[in-house]
C-alpha cells in the first residue's frame, strides 16, 4: 500500500509510543487520534487525561478539543484542571505528547514567542500544560513537522524542559520526570542518543532519505547506529484512523505523501 | 455579604463593579463556558488599565485586548483550538501595549490556589517558566531537608466572573461537566460574580448537593444570563457556536474588521437580549445539545 | 497495575496484602463508610505491630487496637460520637503499648496530601499540635517575604482501605455524600483497596463521571463486600446499627468482654457472609434506608 | 418560668453567638442545637459547615454527629474533610464551637491528655478540627461546664490556642484568628477581658452568683465591671428547643436547674 499519508505515519508512530495500562495526558490534534488508535488496538487499557479535569472518556465522536463535550459524555470521572495536573506532579502519568513551534537538539521547547519576551516578533499561545507534563511525566513524546525553523540549535525561550544542555541536567534542574523518549516527525523518528541527550534519526519513513531529513534540520544530527525503516502501516490500523477514528481526516491528513 | 436576602443582579449592574483598573479572572476553557455576555457588557460599558490573572479563558482574554481594555495578562495558554492563536490579543503583545507573564497550567493554577488557600506560596514540583521570574517562582529546599520545590507566589484577583449551569438566589452555583479553575478562581478572587443560565429555587440544588462547584459563601452576585457563554458552550445546555467563532477568527485578522465586528456584535445592540434576538432563535436552537449525550452530536468540525 | 484485567479479588486475598509491620489508613468518618469487613478479616487472619496513619477512622482503630495489632498511631481525632472516646485504643495508649502522634484534622489531611501531591512538605497556617514535634511540623518563612506558615512533612502509608458505594471492576470507584478524605488517602498510599456494596459494569460509572471519587488509575484491588462498613453505614445503601455499636461499646469497658465480643464476631465467623447471617437479615433490612432521604428515618438516636 | 434548664440557658447564649450571614463550623452535640436554634430564629442566613465536608445543611431530624447522614441529605455542598477545613484558613469561617477537658484563664485548651503524653492517665479523643477552628476561624466560643477539674490554671497538653500566655501572644505565634470571645458554662457565661485577655464572669444565669460560679473554677477569677444577669429564654426560643430540634432531649436535658 502506498497511499499512506506522512500524518498517518506519524498518527501510527504516535500510537505506538502508549503502551497498555499507560496513563496518558493527551492534547488536542494528531496525539488525541494516536490515543483512540492506540485504545483501539493494543492498548485497551490506556486511561487518558485531559488537562480539562476530563478522565478516560469513550467519545462517541472526536473531539475538537481537551475541553469537547463529547469527551466529558461518557468519562469515567469528570473534575477540574488542578485535578488532572496535579496527576503529573503525583507520577501517576506514565506518557504526554508535546506539539511545539522550536525544538532544539536535547529536545528543549519553545511555544512561547519568536523573538524577545517583552516585545515578541510573534507571540505564540504559551506553555499551557506543556511545561508541567515535560517537568513531571514519566516519558515524554514531541510530534513535530521538519522545518528549519522549527527545529533550531537553541530555542528562542525555554518553554519545557527536554534534556536541557545535556547529561545529568534534568536530575540537577530537580525536574521529576524522565524527559523527552521520541520526536515524531512527517519524515522520519527521531530519539536521542543515551549518552549524548542529543537527537539522532532512529527510523525513516518509506520513501525518505537521511540526507533528506538532515536537510529540513538546522542543526547537526546523526543517524542511531541501526537506522531503520518504517514498515508501511497495517491495514486495519488504517481503516480505524480513516474510517472510524477521523472519518473526516480533521487531524490525519490523507493527500501529503 | 450574606446579609442581602438576594445576591440576584442584572447583568449591567454586576459589570458597573469591575472598574477600570481592577483585576479578572474569568471562568471556561477553550470553548467551554467563557463568561462572554458579561465580557460584552464590559466592552459596551467601556473600561480600560484591566489586569486578567487567567489559565485558558482564551475567548475572554481576545475580546477584551480587541476592545484595547488590557494592560497585564497572567497567563498559561490561549489557543483556539481548532482556529489558532488569540490574533488580536497576540498583536496587541507583540506592538507592546499588553504586558504579559507566562506560566505552565500548573503554575497558574497553583498561583490562584494559594491565594485561595489563604496561604503566602503554593510548592509545586515543576518548575513553572523553567527560569523563572524572581517574583513569581523561587526554589525552596523543604525544611525537612527531603527534597527542593519551586515556591509560587499567590495570585489574588479583584474579580472573578464564572459562567455556570444554575444557581439559586442565595449564589449556591451548580455546573454540570468538567469543572476547569472555577473552584480555584473563586476562592482566591476578593469578589465572585456569577452568570447563569437558569436560577433555581434552592430546594433544587439541595437535591444533588454533590453537583454543587461554589456554595453561597463564596459568591456575591448571581446574574440570570441564557445563553451568557455564547459563542462557547455549556454542557448539557448549548453546543459552542463553530460558524459565530469562525466569523470573529476570520474578522481577527486585521484591525478594521475587527472594529466591525465589535460594532455589529456589541457596541451596535444594547443588551445581551438584542443580541440574542440578532443572533436568531433558529440559530439557538441548532446549538441545542442532545440530552442523552450532553452535546450537539451533528456539528460539524470547522 | 492495570495490566490485569480485573481488579477483582477476594476479601482474604486482599487482607493477605497487608503484612504484620505495614501501615494503613483507612477510610470514614464518625459512623459513617468504615472498612469494617476488611478490619474483621484482617483480625481473623491475625497481624502485629501495624501503624495507622489516621485522621477520624475511629472504628478500625479500635478493633484493631482491642485484637492487639496496633503499634504506631498518627491520628486526629478518635471519638464515638453519641458514645465517648475508643475504650480499647485510649487503655492501650495510657498502657504505654500503642505510641501515637496527635495531630489537628487539617494538620493530618495536609500530611496525607503532601505525599498524595507528590510535595516534601505541605504549607499550612495553622499550627498543628501548637508546639509541634519538629519532623511533624516546621515554622517557615515563605520566600516572598510575605508571611510565615508551618510545613508539615509527608506521611506515605503502605495501603490504604477504603469502602465505597460501588465500583466497577477496573477500580473506578463512586461513593454517595460526603467524601471524607478519601481522596486525598488514595492518592498517598503506595497501594490502594477499595470495598465496595456494589460491583457495576464501566457504563454505569460512565453515566454519572461526576460521582466518581476514584478512578481507575488509583485503584489496585477491589472486593464485592455488601454491608462491609457493617455497623458503620453507607449513605443510600443503610444507616448505622447503632444497637450493634452500642453492643460493642458496653463490651469494649472491660478486657474480657471485648475479648469476648471479638470471639463472637469475628474469630467465631468463618468470614463476611456467616457474620452477616449472625447478625440475620431482618436486622440488615431494619438498617435500610429511606430512598428518599438516604438514611434510616426511625433510627432512635440512643 | 422557672423550669428552664442550664441545658436550655447554654443552648440559647450559644445560639445568640452566631450572626445572621455567619459561616459556622459545628460540632455535635449543643452547637448543632444552637445553630439550629440560630437558623430557625435570627440568624436565617448563617452557613452551616461540618468537618465532615457537609456545607448548609436542611436537616429534618437532628443528627447523631457531623457525619450522620441527616446532615447530607437537603445541604446545599458535600465535599471532602479538606474542602471544610481549608474555609477555615481562608479565612470564610466566622465563628467555630469548641468542648474541652480543661481550659485555663487564657482560653487555652486541653482535650487531648490528662498526664504525661507518652503515657497519659486519660487518653482524650485528640484536637480534631479543635486546633483549626481555635487558630483560623475569626472567632469562636468554648462551651463546657464549670468544674474545678476543668477550669484550671493550666492545661496539662496545649491542644487548642486561646490567648496562649496573654496580650499579643496570638500575633507573635502568627494564628490567623482573633481567638476566643464567649466560654458559656452551665451557671454563667465567661468572657475575656479585652486588655489582660483574662476570663471574666459576663452574666449569671438566674439563680447563680459570683462566688458560686468562683468557686467551681480553679484559678482566680473576676467580674466584668458590669456583671449581667441572664434574662430568661423566650417562650419561643424554648418551644423551638424542646418541640422541634431536640425533641427527645439528647443534647438538651430539662432536668437540671
Amino acid at each position: 500500500m502506498t497511499d499512506v499519508s506522512r500524518d498517518e505515519y506519524m498518527a501510527v508512530a504516535a500510537s505506538r509510543e502508549i503502551r497498555d495500562g499507560d496513563t496518558a495526558f493527551i492534547g488536542t490534534g494528531l496525539p488525541m487520534v494516536a490515543a483512540y488508535l492506540a485504545k483501539a488496538t493494543h492498548a485497551p487499557r490506556v486511561n487518558l487525561v485531559f488537562e480539562s479535569g476530563i478522565i478516560d472518556p469513550q467519545p462517541v465522536d472526536l473531539a475538537t478539543g481537551v475541553g469537547d463535550y463529547r469527551l466529558v459524555h461518557g468519562s469515567t470521572k469528570v473534575a477540574g484542571t488542578f485535578y488532572a495536573l496535579s496527576l503529573l506532579q503525583q507520577a501517576k502519568v506514565d506518557i504526554g505528547f508535546l506539539g511545539t513551534a522550536e525544538i532544539d537538539p536535547y529536545g528543549n521547547l519553545n511555544s512561547t514567542v519568536i523573538g524577545p519576551y517583552d516585545r515578541p516578533r510573534v507571540r505564540l499561545p504559551g506553555s499551557g500544560g506543556a511545561n508541567d507534563i515535560a517537568s513531571m511525566a514519566k516519558r515524554f513524546v514531541v510530534i513535530a513537522r521538519l522545518d528549519r525553523k522549527r527545529f533550531v540549535e537553541k530555542v528562542q525561550y525555554l518553554t519545557t524542559p527536554g534534556f536541557l544542555t545535556g547529561p545529568g541536567a534534568r536530575e540537577a534542574a530537580g525536574l521529576p520526570g524522565a524527559g523527552p523518549v521520541r520526536v515524531i516527525s512527517d519524515r522520519a523518528i527521531l530519539g536521542f542518543d543515551p549518552a549524548s541527550r542529543r537527537m539522532r534519526v532512529e527510523r525513516l519513513y518509506p520513501g525518505a532519505t537521511l540526507a533528506e531529513v538532515q536537510e529540513h534540520i538546522a542543526f547537526p544530527i546523526d543517524a542511531a547506529p541501526t537506522l531503520e525503516i518504517e514498515p508501511e502501516p497495517d491495514l486495519h490500523l488504517l481503516r480505524l484512523l480513516r474510517d472510524v477514528i477521523d472519518p473526516d481526516g480533521v487531524y490525519v491528513g490523507r493527500d501529503e505523501r | 455579604m450574606a446579609q442581602t436576602p438576594s445576591k440576584l443582579v442584572s447583568l449591567a449592574e454586576a459589570a458597573q463593579s469591575v472598574a477600570s483598573g481592577a483585576s479578572l479572572t474569568a471562568g471556561g476553557f477553550a470553548h467551554s463556558h467563557q463568561p462572554l455576555a458579561f465580557t460584552r457588557e464590559l466592552v459596551r460599558q467601556g473600561r480600560s488599565q484591566l489586569t486578567l490573572m487567567s489559565v485558558a479563558e482564551c475567548w475572554v482574554a481576545e475580546f477584551l485586548a480587541a476592545a484595547g481594555m488590557l494592560e497585564k495578562v497572567y497567563f498559561s495558554n490561549f489557543m483556539f483550538e481548532g482556529y489558532g492563536r488569540c490574533q488580536r490579543f497576540s498583536k496587541a503583545v507583540e506592538a507592546g501595549t499588553i504586558a504579559v507573564e507566562d506560566h505552565s497550567h500548573f503554575g497558574m493554577v497553583s498561583r490562584l490556589m494559594a491565594a485561595g488557600l489563604g496561604l503566602p506560596f503554593m510548592p509545586i514540583l515543576a518548575v513553572s517558566g523553567f527560569e523563572p521570574a524572581a517574583h513569581k517562582a523561587k526554589r525552596l529546599d523543604s525544611p525537612f531537608g527531603n527534597g527542593v520545590v519551586t515556591a509560587v507566589s499567590p495570585l489574588k484577583p479583584d474579580v472573578a466572573v464564572i459562567h455556570a449551569a444554575r444557581a439559586d438566589r442565595l449564589g449556591n452555583v451548580q455546573l454540570f461537566g468538567t469543572t476547569s479553575v472555577i473552584e480555584e478562581q473563586a476562592r482566591t478572587a476578593a469578589q465572585v460574580i456569577v452568570t447563569v443560565e437558569e436560577i433555581v429555587e434552592t430546594d433544587v440544588i439541595r437535591r444533588q448537593p454533590e453537583l454543587t462547584l461554589l456554595p453561597a459563601l463564596m459568591v456575591d452576585m448571581v446574574v440570570h444570563v441564557p445563553y451568557g457563554a455564547h459563542p462557547t458552550g455549556v454542557y448539557g445546555y448549548y453546543d459552542h457556536d463553530a460558524p459565530h467563532l469562525a466569523d470573529y477568527y476570520a474578522a481577527s485578522r486585521s484591525e478594521t474588521d475587527t472594529a466591525a465586528w465589535l460594532d455589529r456584535w456589541v457596541h451596535g445592540l444594547p443588551d445581551h437580549f438584542a443580541y440574542l434576538d440578532t443572533l436568531t432563535i433558529s440559530r439557538l436552537l441548532r446549538l441545542r445539545v442532545d440530552p442523552a449525550l450532553g452535546y450537539l452530536h451533528e456539528v460539524r468540525h470547522d
